[in-house]
């Protein structure tokens, strides 16, 4: 399964078992991308920057 | 005025622990208790989902009605529990949680970074959430009126919502704000150790550097106890499961990070 | 100062009750919950046993198990639910129990009688108590520094454990220690009716005499508000389940008890 | 099934479906009376003066 990046455009390869949310490295230009779901096909956006949980 | 953090660990101790503190009221005890709150989520047919952070740290994810039995367990039982045992001593106590005044608040995350299959997920956040300010107002009145203060880790988010707080995390923006004496960390372990010997006393330099090389858990400790004392509070990090804890911590047991 | 007592089925309209009580505060809330509790216990299979007296009060059996999901379900769950909402208009609150400072102090009954197969029968008695004595400087401490309070029904036992007590009777006695402006009851219903007409006002007197001719639950509210009166405290039962229940009931709305 | 009065000696018949705890009167001297089980006899004594439930 295969996505686009939507910083360089360029071909992104998507696990098997891809999870909404999950993060991806572009080969081509290194951008962190997040896979999310539109009509049943996964795409990719630019991740936005996210720290770690917390709490007790 | 003495501030303590007791972990649910070190809650185990509870009745010592209530003994020995009954010699420094008022004080501010800040407890801790995820593992009762574990316990009672299964009770209630709600399967506890821990979540790893793309560092290594496991936390627990608070979904509403996990925060539900959260809330009871730790703002209604274990709150009420340790009030008990320092009333037994003679102690004048009052259990609040950081939601009452509003004392603590929190910003909830919107979004966090998990692992899940080895791979980084990101996922909506629970109801948790990091200190952002802090209001002494409520502890201020109680330790006016000669109360000793149990605050259980709940909080108010910036959107009115209650949500689950890390507990150390608490204890230490406690301790910048109060400005105690000390701020004593009791847990299940005797303080830090590098390399199995036990660290006596450094300085919040030397923590900050040393939190780098420690394990998850404890490193957010000496992280938080580097920035208390950076701000003038000296730290103690010592065992809470032991005879007159608080008494030993203060008395040079454990790790101290010094200002 | 204003005192209120909002039982569980009047804290359906919790939103609508904080609302309108911010105009009065600081004030001290106390509430009930009775049925919240029935429905955790259930989830966590605690079966509720319902006791009935031989003059024919029902009441919640409280065993230990019963007892520990009553103190995590009133003084966590639904203390802070209320104080949230209180927070959400602007209201400095905090929930406390009777169990902190201590604020109540109760008598645990060793034995009880109830009614089983239409046959007496001495039981032990569940971690009930009945409030023997008040203590005011929590509360002063509290209202002193600008909060209001909201009280969860759960007192200490003289013998250092915690029981389960009576909203309404924590509220009147609570009038009696600190002789507020007027005490306030919001229930389910209207006020006291008799005979289906509503009752807008009555002496203490006539109310202790009014308390022998209507039904169990009233009966219990009518002779404790009698007292109260008694005491100098003028008292209004009425419901809390409409728009601004309590300035309606300042207003005129429901029954006054007056000294 | 019959036990014995400690105040006036007379003889009590027990209910089939006796409860250790439960409360009868002597029909001879009007003693209130609780019932207890004591080496799987049920045996009776004067009932202490005891008031009602209480609570939320
Ligand atoms: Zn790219
Ligand atoms: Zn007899």
């Amino acid at each position: 399964m295969k996505a686009f990046c939507p910083v360089c455009g360029g071909e992104v390869e998507l696990p098997e078992d891809v999870m909404p949310g999950e993060l991806l490295e572009c080969q081509s230009c290194g951008a962190t991308l997040e896979v999310y779901e539109q009509e049943s096909a996964f795409k990719l956006r630019e991740a936005e920057e996210i720290g770690e949980d917390w709490g007790e | 005025m003495l501030l303590v953090k007791a972990g649910g660990r070190a809650l185990l101790n509870v009745s010592e622990i209530a003994r020995d503190l009954a010699a420094y009221s008022p004080f501010v005890l800040v407890h801790g208790g995820g593992d009762q709150v574990t316990s009672y989520s299964l009770k209630m047919g709600v399967t506890p989902r821990i979540v790893i952070s793309p560092s290594g740290v496991k936390s627990r994810y608070t979904d509403a009605r996990e925060l539900e039995v959260y809330i009871m367990v730790m703002a209604g039982k274990l709150n009420k529990e340790i009030v008990s045992k320092l009333l037994d001593r003679g102690v004048k106590a009052a259990g609040i949680s950081g939601l009452d005044g509003p004392t603590l608040i929190a910003e909830r995350k919107r979004k966090i970074v998990v692992v899940e299959k080895g791979r980084r997920r990101v996922v909506p956040g629970g109801y948790t959430g990091r200190i952002v300010a802090v209001d002494t107002s409520l502890i201020r009145a109680l330790l006016s009126g000669g109360f000793s203060v149990v605050l259980a880790p709940v909080a108010r988010g910036t959107q009115g919502e209650a949500l689950n707080v890390d507990g150390d995390q608490a204890a230490y923006q406690l301790a910048l704000a109060l400005k105690p004496e000390k701020l004593v960390i009791l847990s299940d372990v005797d303080g830090v150790e590098v390399d199995g010997s036990p660290m006596r006393g450094m300085s919040w330099l030397e923590a900050a550097e040393l939190a780098k090389a420690v394990g998850p858990g404890m490193n957010r400790k000496l992280l938080m106890a580097s920035k208390a004392a950076e701000a003038g509070v000296e730290v103690v990090i010592a065992s809470g499961l032991k005879e007159s804890p608080v008494t030993r911590a203060l008395g040079g047991e454990g790790t101290r990070v010094k200002p």
